[in-house]
């Protein structure tokens, strides 16, 4: 029995509201496989519901390849979705044409986890914060662009006199930053952060992270926040959401979920990460997970983590665990959570 | 001395000086003493393929049939041919004929190919199968039956030179187009611009295609010298440009038959066409280290 | 991988029946016939031999008749050399380009690797210098010139070898030194740059750190990566070498294939072009597949799945 | 050369071919490179000695009839196929009916060599022909018996004697009839010749040994003879420097004219130059404006240097032409060219030749010469003739005439359909008579690549047909040259041919006829 | 405990197109017998150069080393040669590095690539060789070593090709072990898989590790003894205990302070560290962190600290903050 013909109740899971209680963005089953090879698929993201409230940020976690990239470039309609519907302010995205796609862009932006790629190296800075406002007609002038630019690289801590240089001649982190004033200037409403830190040092990550607080509340902004760096998820974030395997498996308030992990996953997940104190490493009970992550082209049966986890039994193999509210708020797809 | 500063250090510098990234390139290749001095030689045999055949006291097709077959003289600066024919204004003659070749099968190169190649690697899926599979049937037919079959059924001239060139000319390029708009269709910087809502033809234009013209633009300092090289094959076959209008190619080719004799008939031309060679790939070559950002700093 | 090489086979099919119809109209539109001769054939005579050859009949049944004859592997006979089947000429010939062609490709390989390698080992050293001067005269030296040049040197002045034929093992020297010129050149370039680049690779540093020789580093980890580009050409190479002889073939008197390709288009003898378009286009594909061959050898990432959207 | 199987030596000639001959069957040959092969593997009924006189060959003697139209040929009795198997009249009856046989496969393209026997070309039409006779022997050849050959002629052909060291009428051994393919291998090859057939490697090498049966073999010296086919001039002349040729240049292969002013300083005993029966001349296309204008065609012909060209171009010791039979052709008891001089019929005058193109341009209404393009083939040596002659009428008429070289049947197909302004043009005898040069320009012939109808030159070629008169014909023959080349001006005679070889010093006997087709059969190598 | 390796003010530099780039300038620190030593501090501030010229692996041109000394058991490696460094390298030296998926050959078996260098080292047949590599794979915890002795890196997963590197790096026994980033290039789990894996092995072995990270959370799990770089230079050592009980750098206080903590509450904002780390063409002549510090002073600009003692249990620091004056001006 493969697991896509287990059926889950997702359809009518009601997703919990974020702290405002207003949703600004609604996922609803939404799913996105690769073909890969002559007649396979890969189900990078595998029936996805959340919700993100307005002025939240919903922090994402999971191993490498588990399906955060897909999802947020999903959820941005970068790729279409195999099937599943996200819903922007009430609409769905994907059934946007025109203008109507046009605003939307503008309304949502996306910050890259690589700041050496993100940016195209033959733009200068000007150029490169400028493109939105290029495609979307927003600065009148030349000399309103100017001006827009020169306000966003304040915004985000860079000098004007920055505007004339290329990318190539900044700092990681400074390239970041860069990523974010262009990520602005069409002022969005909400924010995909795609890993926007892990490719920067320990000592740089803070500045871009306080940075992306800053601007959250003196804009009003929503960010979906993609790590696997979970204390700086627990940092940032007011929800987190664990995937594995293109499936999300826990969702919580953060300070719950760290305090209360209900999956056997992100219980391993977090006793897994060394805290920098030898006095807290030395006592310690490290939950050490054995074997690798399964490939996503033959995901196991059953709970996709029944192949890794101490406590897994045999309806685990057989049933698909439904994603349930085990506890206020906290939802977890665990037979025995 | 123990004293906190009442400043901050100058923190976020950015060394050296604001450079676009062409400027950048620019400055690697001019510092590439190999490179320029291809580039030198170039420049110097586009300045005598102009004024080379004026301030030769002959002109290059007239026959001095009592003075054929001269070794260089005062008179003759670099000998004459078989008909008496001036060789030094018969040689930057040819090297109009060699360069336009060259330039011309580059020109389309760069047009049919990157438009191809752009679209292929752009399009993708089906589109992308099919085009290939067409390009690589034309690929497989062997070039010099195309070559022979347009000479025969054509006038042998420059222009038909050229259009033989260029018709499995730019699969080539094509292919080299395709493999790097497919790489850059991924960057996070085109992602990104898909993100803010950019059009096709602003990727295409503004992301793809300047971001692949390092990669073009050297494969076109490699197309012009393989393209002046094809030229002078064709001539030793007898397919070349149309007297008394010369190539170094039909040039080399008349003087084989003699060249033991008469060794400067064939030393200039074959030296000229060498160093064009030369010239050109180690332009090339420049520029390809001038464009790779690997090899920066 | 049935279905692979069944995949690859209809398209290898699919392309060569294109290439038939292409070339079959094309060679049709061009003026001329094989009778056509300085001396004009009697009218009588000349319509007898088109009725012999059938090429009095519309052009669509003569076209239809020479797939038919494909398909039962049939290439005719030749027009222009009597009684002689162009599968015989090919075979006949092309034995002569092959062998030339096989020295020519194996002192490629091994030269141009064995200069890449010495290059990258002594980068910016004399050494490298030196090769990459040969590199680059190898790729500006026209092969006619230099077949001409070394024919008339070491052929007609030092009478070190034959000038002309393939009689013996040591007339293979300048022939193949000029088909190999090329080749040479541009392996040692390429195989000079992934060289360097692998030589700086982590796993070259793994080995080292394992406390391997130099010498062993070398050629047991890097060359078979730096090989890799290596294989990509030799695909290409291989065909062009096997191809594109005919100046080379034509100045040292070799009967190879190359010549009657040539002839064969300009006496218009209609089955040997075809006939030789498409064993070409056989060859072109099978370096192709060879590449892929290789390829999947060197390099065992590459499956063979893999490598069916990877072309060029 | 570093121990090779092939090497020169005692015995051996070396010789190049350049390519593959296409066809060894003396009924399908067409070239002079499988004629080489030929003339060393088969023997006619005559032979031709080096001064171009009609020997014996198979037939020892014959006798012509007195209205010169039947000839019986009378075979020596010791003349033997390779095999072995006598060589009969009845073999040539055979090889000639083969030739003129309309269901042959593929046909003779040199048929017509035979339609001067009577009703010869009636057989050879196709059966769907009105005037096609199926009978065989209604054939003008009969073999009397074993050793007796009669052949009947149309008309009183004086020439006809010399068609008889033809390749085409070569005797064909019977064995064909039952293998179509006979004539591609060696193993198969039956022929009566000095030599046999030892190996053939298509498109590398042939070699001929003595042939054991042969009747003069007491006259055969060379122990074998071996068939380069390198189709490269320079290739070639390093070969023969090397001593890995004996013999290299014309007919099948090329001296590069470049070099031959230096060799005939240094190799003045290797080289050899000899006229040979052709004309290289330059066709008008006289329907096409301007050059269906008289004064116009004087005119370039009379302004170009010839002697110049043949000195400074072509150098191969060609001689400056001024009419269209070439000087090695015979005449009554002379030479042609010696009893009608062509100093008579066209003089180059540069300043008659000015004014004569005004006037044309005059005529014809046109205010400067028009732009026109000179036709050439990519042959070799073309280019500089046709150079040097733009050049010329540069200098010395002030007209620019555009140089176009086409693919060899590109531009046959071009010149036939008269596509042209001016053609290069050549035509090299087929046997000994004026004829063969005189009869290409009928209105009727199929080589007739001018537009040139003229009925009073027609009914010349016609009497002169009828005539066994030789004083007659040739009387006739230089009437009608006189009105292609004086009156009309309609080609542009350039030079007569010459053959330009080397024979290394140690070949001796070796004889170039003059048609210059070499024959090797006597030859010896020290 | 007896001292395996000493390295004494190394300084070692590239020539680059715009002049020296001085990755590594004068690096002090030494390693006992048994003991695993961190060496922590941002990218580029020569971590690896140091590792590498250890082992002598930094491709020369365009590297030197300008000064110093490395005793490795006795021995000065900076001057021996490259016969004698073969003999040490993979025998005595093992070194795993940071990126599983490019430091194993693509082109060779898993097997064949850890044969290897039993076959140099202890002279062992293929087939005794092919035995131990087994047994090492199997300690390494690579399940079914017999089937994955043949297959090529790319059948093997990230955590795996690490094991196998380990396997590689500690088939001769060596006395030390350096590990340049050996998990930085895994998840989270594998990464504790990994660190479990080593810790495991060090005491099983008794090897002395030099571990080079920048993750403070795995120093804290499994090292004795932490080195901080900045700038190529050394500016804080000491026991971990030390090091993050009281940091006695004002780098390695903001690299703690910057560090979100999964332990602590959240809501605290993060401290980070402003500024970018200095250009090693054109060091600073002061102190390198001078400009991206709070307390810089005035002699911070002009002068460099020397590396002094600080505490009790040998911690070290290179900072004028420690200087008499400064306590005095400071407070
Ligand atoms: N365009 C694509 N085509 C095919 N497969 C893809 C594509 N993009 C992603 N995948 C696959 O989908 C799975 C999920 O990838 P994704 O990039 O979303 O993971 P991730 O969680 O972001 O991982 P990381 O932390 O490494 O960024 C992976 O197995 C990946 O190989
Ligand atoms: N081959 C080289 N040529 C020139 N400079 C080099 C070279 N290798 C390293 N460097 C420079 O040396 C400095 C130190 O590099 P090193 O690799 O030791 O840093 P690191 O501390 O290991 O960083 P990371 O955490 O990123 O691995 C860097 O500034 C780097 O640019
Ligand atoms: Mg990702
Ligand atoms: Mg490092």
């Amino acid at each position: 029995m493969s697991a896509s013909a287990v059926k889950t109740k997702g359809a009518a899971f009601q997703p919990v509201a974020g702290a405002s209680g207003e949703k600004l963005l609604e996922v609803r089953n939404l799913s996105k496989f690769f073909p890969v090879g002559s007649n396979e698929t890969l189900k990078a993201v595998n029936d996805l519901t959340l919700s993100i409230g307005k002025g939240e940020t919903l922090g994402v976690v999971g191993e490498s390849g588990c399906g955060k990239s897909t999802a947020g470039r999903t959820i941005m309609r970068l790729y279409e979705p195999t099937s599943g519907e996200t819903l922007f302010n009430g609409r769905n995205i994907y059934k946007m044409r025109g203008s109507e796609l046009k605003t939307l862009r503008r309304e949502m932006a996306m910050v890259f986890q690589d700041p050496y790629a993100s940016l195209n190296p033959r733009f200068n800075i000007m150029d490169v914060i400028a493109e939105p406002l290029d495609i979307h007609g927003i600065a009148g002038s030349a000399k309103e662009r100017r001006r827009k630019v020169e306000e966003l690289l304040d915004l985000v801590g860079l000098r004007p006199e920055h505007a004339a240089r290329y990318p190539h001649e900044f700092s990681g982190g400074q390239r970041q930053r860069v990523g974010i004033a262009r990520a602005l200037a069409a002022n969005p409403k909400f924010i995909v952060c795609d890993e926007p830190i892990s490719a920067l040092d320990v000592s740089i990550q803070a500045q871009v992270v306080n940075l992306l607080q800053d601007l959250q509340k003196r804009l009003g902004l929503t960010y979906m926040f993609i790590a696997h760096d979970l204390s700086m998820v627990k940092h940032i974030s007011d929800r987190v959401a664990v995937m594995y395997l293109g499936k999300m498996i826990e969702l919580a308030e953060s300070s719950e979920l760290y305090a209360n992990p209900k999956h056997p996953y992100t219980q391993a997940l977090l006793s897994a990460i060394p805290i920098p104190d030898p006095l807290i490493e030395a006592q310690k009970e490290r939950i050490v997970l054995s074997g690798d992550l399964p490939s996503p082209i033959h995901p196991p049966s059953g709970c996709p983590f029944r192949t890794r986890c101490p406590f897994a039994t045999e309806k685990c193999a057989k049933e698909v665990p439904d994603f349930r509210e085990v506890k206020d708020g906290h939802w977890a797809a665990c037979h025995y959570a | 001395m123990f004293k906190r500063l009442s400043f901050r250090p100058p923190g976020e510098t950015i060394a050296g000086d604001s450079v676009p990234m062409w400027r950048d390139v620019l400055r690697r290749l001019v510092t590439n003493k190999l490179a320029m001095s291809g580039v030198v030689f170039l420049v110097l045999l586009g300045v005598m393929a102009i004024i080379g055949p004026m301030i030769s006291p002959h002109d290059y097709f007239t026959n001095n049939l009592d003075r054929t077959n001269e070794p260089p003289s005062a008179d003759y600066w670099f000998g004459t041919d078989n008909l008496g024919r001036d060789l030094f204004s018969r040689l930057w003659m040819g090297a109009r004929i060699s360069l336009v070749v060259g330039l011309a099968a580059a020109a389309i190169d760069l047009i049919f190919g990157v438009i191809y190649g752009g679209i292929m690697g752009y399009a993708g899926g089906r589109t992308d199968e099919m085009m290939n599979k067409v390009s690589e049937i034309l690929y497989s037919i062997p070039y010099l039956l195309v070559v022979i079959l347009l000479l025969v059924v054509m006038e042998p001239s420059m222009w038909t030179i050229i259009l033989a060139l260029s018709v499995t000319g730019w699969i080539n390029m094509s292919w080299i187009v395709r493999g790097q708009i497919k790489q850059l269709k991924n960057q996070e910087y085109v992602l990104a611009a898909r993100s803010m809502g950019a059009s096709g033809a602003r990727m295409l234009f503004k992301h793809l295609i300047p971001n692949t013209l390092g990669p073009i633009i050297v494969t076109l300092t490699l197309t012009v010298p393989s393209a002046i090289f094809s030229e002078a094959f064709l001539s030793f076959l007898g397919l070349g440009v149309q007297s008394p209008a010369a190539s170094w190619g039909t040039m080399i080719n008349d003087s084989l038959a003699g060249w033991t004799l008469f060794p400067w008939q064939m030393m200039f031309p074959a030296a000229l066409l060498c160093l064009t060679m030369l010239a050109f790939n180690v332009f090339g070559d420049g520029l390809r280290d001038a464009f790779d950002p690997k090899l920066k700093k | 991988m049935v279905r692979y090489w069944g995949g690859k086979l209809v398209s290898v099919i699919i392309s060569l029946f294109v290439l038939a119809t292409a070339t079959f109209f094309l060679m049709k539109a061009i003026p001329g016939d094989p009778f056509t001769s300085e001396k004009a054939v009697p009218p009588e005579v000349k319509a007898k031999l088109m009725a012999f050859y059938g090429l009095d009949k519309p052009i669509w049944e003569q076209y239809l008749i020479y797939l038919k004859k494909l398909i039962h592997l049939d290439l005719g006979t030749s027009m222009k050399s009597q009684y002689q089947t162009v599968s015989s000429i090919i075979t006949d010939s092309f034995g002569y380009s092959l062998r030339l062609g096989i020295f020519a490709i194996i002192v490629s390989v091994i030269v141009g690797v064995g200069l890449g390698v010495v290059a990258a080992m002594y980068h910016r050293k004399a050494i490298d210098g030196i090769a990459m001067v040969i590199a680059v005269l190898g790729v500006s030296i026209p092969n006619f010139v230099l077949a001409s040049m070394t024919q008339y040197l070491f052929g007609y002045k030092l009478q070190w070898f034959q000038v002309a034929g393939l009689n013996g093992p040591f007339d293979y020297v300048l022939p193949v030194l000029a088909l190999a010129a090329l080749p040479i050149a541009y392996i040692a370039r390429l195989t000079r740059s992934t060289m360097l680049e692998v030589l700086n690779a982590e796993y070259i540093k793994t080995a080292k750190a394992k406390g391997l020789k130099r010498s062993v580093t070398i050629v047991r980890h890097a060359l078979r990566n730096g090989i890799l580009p290596v294989v990509t050409y030799v695909g290409p190479m291989t065909a062009n070498i096997l191809t594109g002889s005919v100046v080379v073939e034509r100045i040292f008197g070799i009967p190879g294939l190359g010549k009657y390709f040539v002839d064969s288009v300009s006496n218009r003898d209609y089955t040997l072009i075809m006939g030789i378009t498409l064993f070409y286009a056989v060859i072109l594909m099978l370096a192709r597949l060879l590449t892929d061959l290789l390829y999947g050898l060197v390099d065992p990432r590459i499956g063979l799945r893999s490598r069916k959207g990877a072309s060029s | 050369g570093c121990g090779t199987k092939n090497a020169s030596g005692p015995g051996i000639f070396n010789m190049n071919l350049s390519s593959d001959p296409p066809s060894l069957d003396p009924a399908l040959a067409q070239d002079s490179v499988s004629f080489v092969v030929l003339t060393g593997l088969y023997e006619g009924l005559t032979r031709k000695d080096a001064e171009g006189n009609t020997i014996p060959g198979v037939a020892e003697k014959w006798d012509i009839s007195g209205d010169k139209k039947t000839y019986t040929f009378h075979l020596r009795h010791d003349a033997k196929w390779s095999n072995g198997d006598p060589v009969t009249a009845h073999d040539f009856e055979y090889a000639w009916k083969r030739v003129l046989d309309p269901n042959l496969n593929p046909a003779s393209p040199y048929a017509y060599q035979l339609y001067y026997i009577k009703n010869a070309q009636n057989y050879n039409m196709a059966a769907d022909n009105p005037d096609h006779i199926s009978d065989p022997n209604q054939v003008g050849v009969k073999a009397l018996d074993d050793y007796t050959l009669q052949v009947e002629l149309e008309n009183p052909t004086p020439y006809f004697l010399s068609i008889t060291s033809f390749w085409t009428l070569f005797p064909v051994h019977q064995s064909a009839k039952s293998n179509p393919a006979w004539a591609s291998k060696a193993e198969t090859m039956i022929t009566n010749g000095a030599f046999k057939m030892a190996s053939w490697k298509h498109g590398n090498a042939i070699d001929l040994v003595p042939n054991e049966n042969y009747y003069a073999k007491g006259e055969v010296k060379l122990k074998k003879v071996h068939f380069y086919m390198v189709n490269n001039a320079s290739t070639e002349m390093m070969m023969f420097h090397t001593g890995q040729l004996s013999f290299a240049g014309f007919p099948t292969g090329e001296i590069p004219a470049e070099q031959i002013g230096k060799l005939k300083e240094i190799n003045k005993d290797e080289l050899h130059i000899q006229p040979t029966a052709g004309t290289y001349y330059y066709a008008f296309n006289l329907t096409k404006q301007p050059f269906d204008n008289l004064n116009i065609r004087k005119a370039l012909t009379m302004a170009i240097d010839r002697q110049l060209i043949v000195d400074k171009v072509t150098k191969g010791g060609q001689v400056p032409a001024y009419g269209f039979v070439p000087p090695s052709i015979q005449g009554d008891g002379q030479m042609f060219r010696e009893q009608y001089p062509d100093t008579g019929l066209l003089s180059e005058d540069i300043a008659q030749a000015k004014q004569l193109l005004a006037q044309g341009l005059k005529e014809e209404g046109l205010a400067s010469f028009p732009p026109v393009t000179l036709t050439i083939n990519d042959g070799a040596g073309h280019k500089q003739v046709a150079e040097a002659l733009a050049d010329m009428w540069r200098k010395n008429l002030g007209i620019e005439v555009q140089i176009q070289t086409q693919e060899w049947k590109v531009f046959l197909q071009n010149r036939t359909s008269l596509n042209y302004d001016i053609a290069r043009a050549g035509w090299s005898a087929d046997y000994n008579d004026p004829m063969t040069f005189i009869d290409m320009y009928t209105s009727t012939s199929g080589n007739n690549d001018l537009g040139f109808k003229n009925p009073q030159y027609d009914a010349l070629v016609k009497q002169a047909y009828a005539s066994s008169d030789q004083q007659q014909r040739m009387q006739l023959m230089d009437q009608a040259e006189q009105i292609l080349v004086k009156d009309n001006m309609a080609i542009l005679p350039v030079y007569y041919y010459s053959g330009v070889y080397m024979v290394q010093q140690n070949v001796q006997g070796l004889e170039m006829d003059y048609q210059g087709q070499i024959d090797f059969t006597r030859a010896s190598v020290q | 405990m007896d001292t395996i390796l000493r390295v004494n003010d190394l300084h070692v530099s590239f020539r680059a197109r715009g002049g020296e780039v001085q990755a590594v300038r004068g690096v002090n620190f030494e390693v006992k017998k048994g003991e695993a030593v961190a060496i922590v501090g941002e990218s580029g501030s020569g971590k690896s150069v140091t590792a590498q010229s250890i082992m002598r692996l930094l491709p020369s041109p365009p590297s030197f080393v300008k000064q110093g000394s490395i005793e490795f058991m006795g021995r000065n490696l900076v001057d021996a040669t490259e016969a004698e460094m073969e003999a040490i390298r993979g025998k005595e030296i093992g070194m795993i590095f940071q990126d599983p998926m490019t430091s194993l050959n693509p082109t060779m078996t898993i097997g064949h690539q850890i044969t290897e260098g039993l076959i140099k080292h202890q002279g062992m047949n293929r087939s005794e060789a092919r035995e131990r590599a087994l047994e090492l794979l199997r300690l390494v915890g690579i399940p079914n070593p017999e089937a994955r002795f043949g297959q090529y890196p790319h059948n093997f997963s990230g955590g795996m090709r690490q094991r196998a590197m380990i396997a590689i790096a500690l088939s001769c026994n060596p006395a030390l072990l350096i590990a340049d980033e050996p998990t930085t290039a895994l998840d989270v789990t594998i990464q504790a898989q990994i660190m479990q894996l080593m810790k495991d092995l060090q005491q099983k072995f008794g090897t002395s590790i030099i571990l080079i990270t920048h993750d403070l959370g795995v120093v804290a799990d499994m090292c004795d003894k932490v080195i901080v770089m900045y700038g190529g230079q050394v500016v804080e050592t000491g026991t971990k205990w030390d090091i993050f009980a009281k940091p006695q750098h004002p780098y390695t206080r903001g690299l703690l302070r910057s560090m979100p903590r999964l332990d602590l509450p959240k809501g605290e904002p993060l401290v980070p560290i402003d500024g970018t780390p200095p250009d090693l063409l054109a060091p600073p002549v002061g102190c390198a962190f001078c400009a991206r510090c709070e307390h810089a002073m005035e002699v911070c600009l002009n002068h460099d600290p020397e590396l002094v003692p600080v505490g009790e249990n040998g911690q070290t620091a290179k900072c004028w903050l420690h200087h008499p004056l400064a306590k005095e001006v400071q407070a």
